[in-house]
């Protein structure tokens, strides 16, 4: 299990070659990456704030969460902060399990956390100037998802 | 010697994410520190949005609250995710 | 779109880093890597066989599938054929998509073709001798979730 | 020359995943074919079981078809997926 807030660029394939070769008893590795959407120049960089120590701590609770609710062999969740240019690498989270509807679920619901709940704040310079993002709509829905 | 933390768009109000203050005596409560703050950066009313979170020593705080014990303290815009 | 049937080996960090460069309007890339498992030595190799054209055809229909229900930027399929070791990389599945549901549901989808529809024989060679596979139930009913 | 492919179980029966050959006039048929192949390769009923489906051509073929327009047979167990 690794949960890293790092402000370093990473290199999300060696991630996920680290990851399954330390995986051997798992059939399947689940994985989203997020990265900044460069979209007609309209995002040219993203800033991202943590809160030290609180922001893993919360990343830790949905994974524990995610440990209870399905079968798991693994979890590997990577966030960035600072500041990033699009086609930047964001966020990597890797769930490997025996079997692959675990793995799917598990890190569809971590991202999920991640976008809505996770204590980021997030701020977009592109051609509108600069604004601080809050969470759309459909991040709180895909959330609810999960409630029992 | 106390730390503040200013996330979101509190950062660029403050002009700081973070700073070490040596409190006056009679600031011992989040109600009293926040107009305090507030003087010092001229945050106008910022701090007393009902969407920002307090936090003291990385435990949320609901209403007032003492900042005797307090070793740190955050305040929280709504968080946007990654 | 690329999909890829090959009795080499791959290297699945590689096609992730190079796929998710390539699509810089995608916010999200979900993705799935199926390994060989080891589980106590029971299976020591795999060996798949493919009916060449057949078998890309059939994965190019489930892909089309995937483009009209979900909204996708991109989609890499590259599968193994012949025999790999415990640990080696047996299929990697990648889904590009501005919105992070979209990728998901169309990388689980095309795993659930892979795992239950697609044109493969698979036979395991383990301590228990060497004996030719068939789908499990489980793997038919993660697949019926799909039907309309 | 038709080439003949087998695949999985059949392919272990067979000895081979495909072969050319050149058959007598009077195989025209899947149906004819079938046990000609199984005394060819002493394949037993292996080729008769109703799980075996039949490709002609790369297109599925259901109960009997003549091959006189056949360059490629394909017989496929169930698939096993990957």
């Amino acid at each position: 299990m690794m949960i890293l807030v790092s402000s370093t660029p990473f290199d999300p394939g060696k991630h996920i070659n680290e990851f399954a070769k330390k995986c051997t008893s798992a059939g399947g590795i689940a994985s989203f990456l997020g990265q900044v959407r460069s979209e007609n120049n309209t995002v040219s960089t993203l800033t991202l704030q943590s809160y030290p120590g609180v922001t893993e701590q919360g990343i830790q609770g949905a994974e524990e969460n995610a440990r209870l609710r399905w079968e798991l062999e693994d979890i590997f969740i990577l966030h960035r902060i600072g500041t990033m240019q699009a086609g930047d690498p964001i966020v990597l989270v890797l769930t490997a399990a025996k079997h692959r509807r675990d793995a799917f679920e598990a890190c569809d619901f971590l991202m999920d956390y991640l976008k809505t709940e996770a204590i980021f704040w997030k701020k977009q310079t592109g051609q509108n100037g600069t604004q601080w993002i809050e969470p759309r709509t459909e991040d709180y829905q895909d959330n609810k998802r999960w409630s029992l | 010697m106390l730390k503040i933390l200013y996330f979101g768009r509190l950062s660029d109000l403050a002009g700081r994410q973070e700073e070490y203050l040596d409190l006056p005596k009679d600031i011992n409560t989040i109600s009293v520190l926040k107009p305090y703050l507030s003087t010092l950066h001229d945050l106008g009313d910022a701090l007393d949005d009902p969407s920002i979170k307090t936090m003291i020593n990385q435990s949320l705080v609901f209403g007032d609250a003492s900042i005797i014990d307090a070793r740190e303290i955050g305040f929280l815009p709504p968080v946007g995710g990654g």
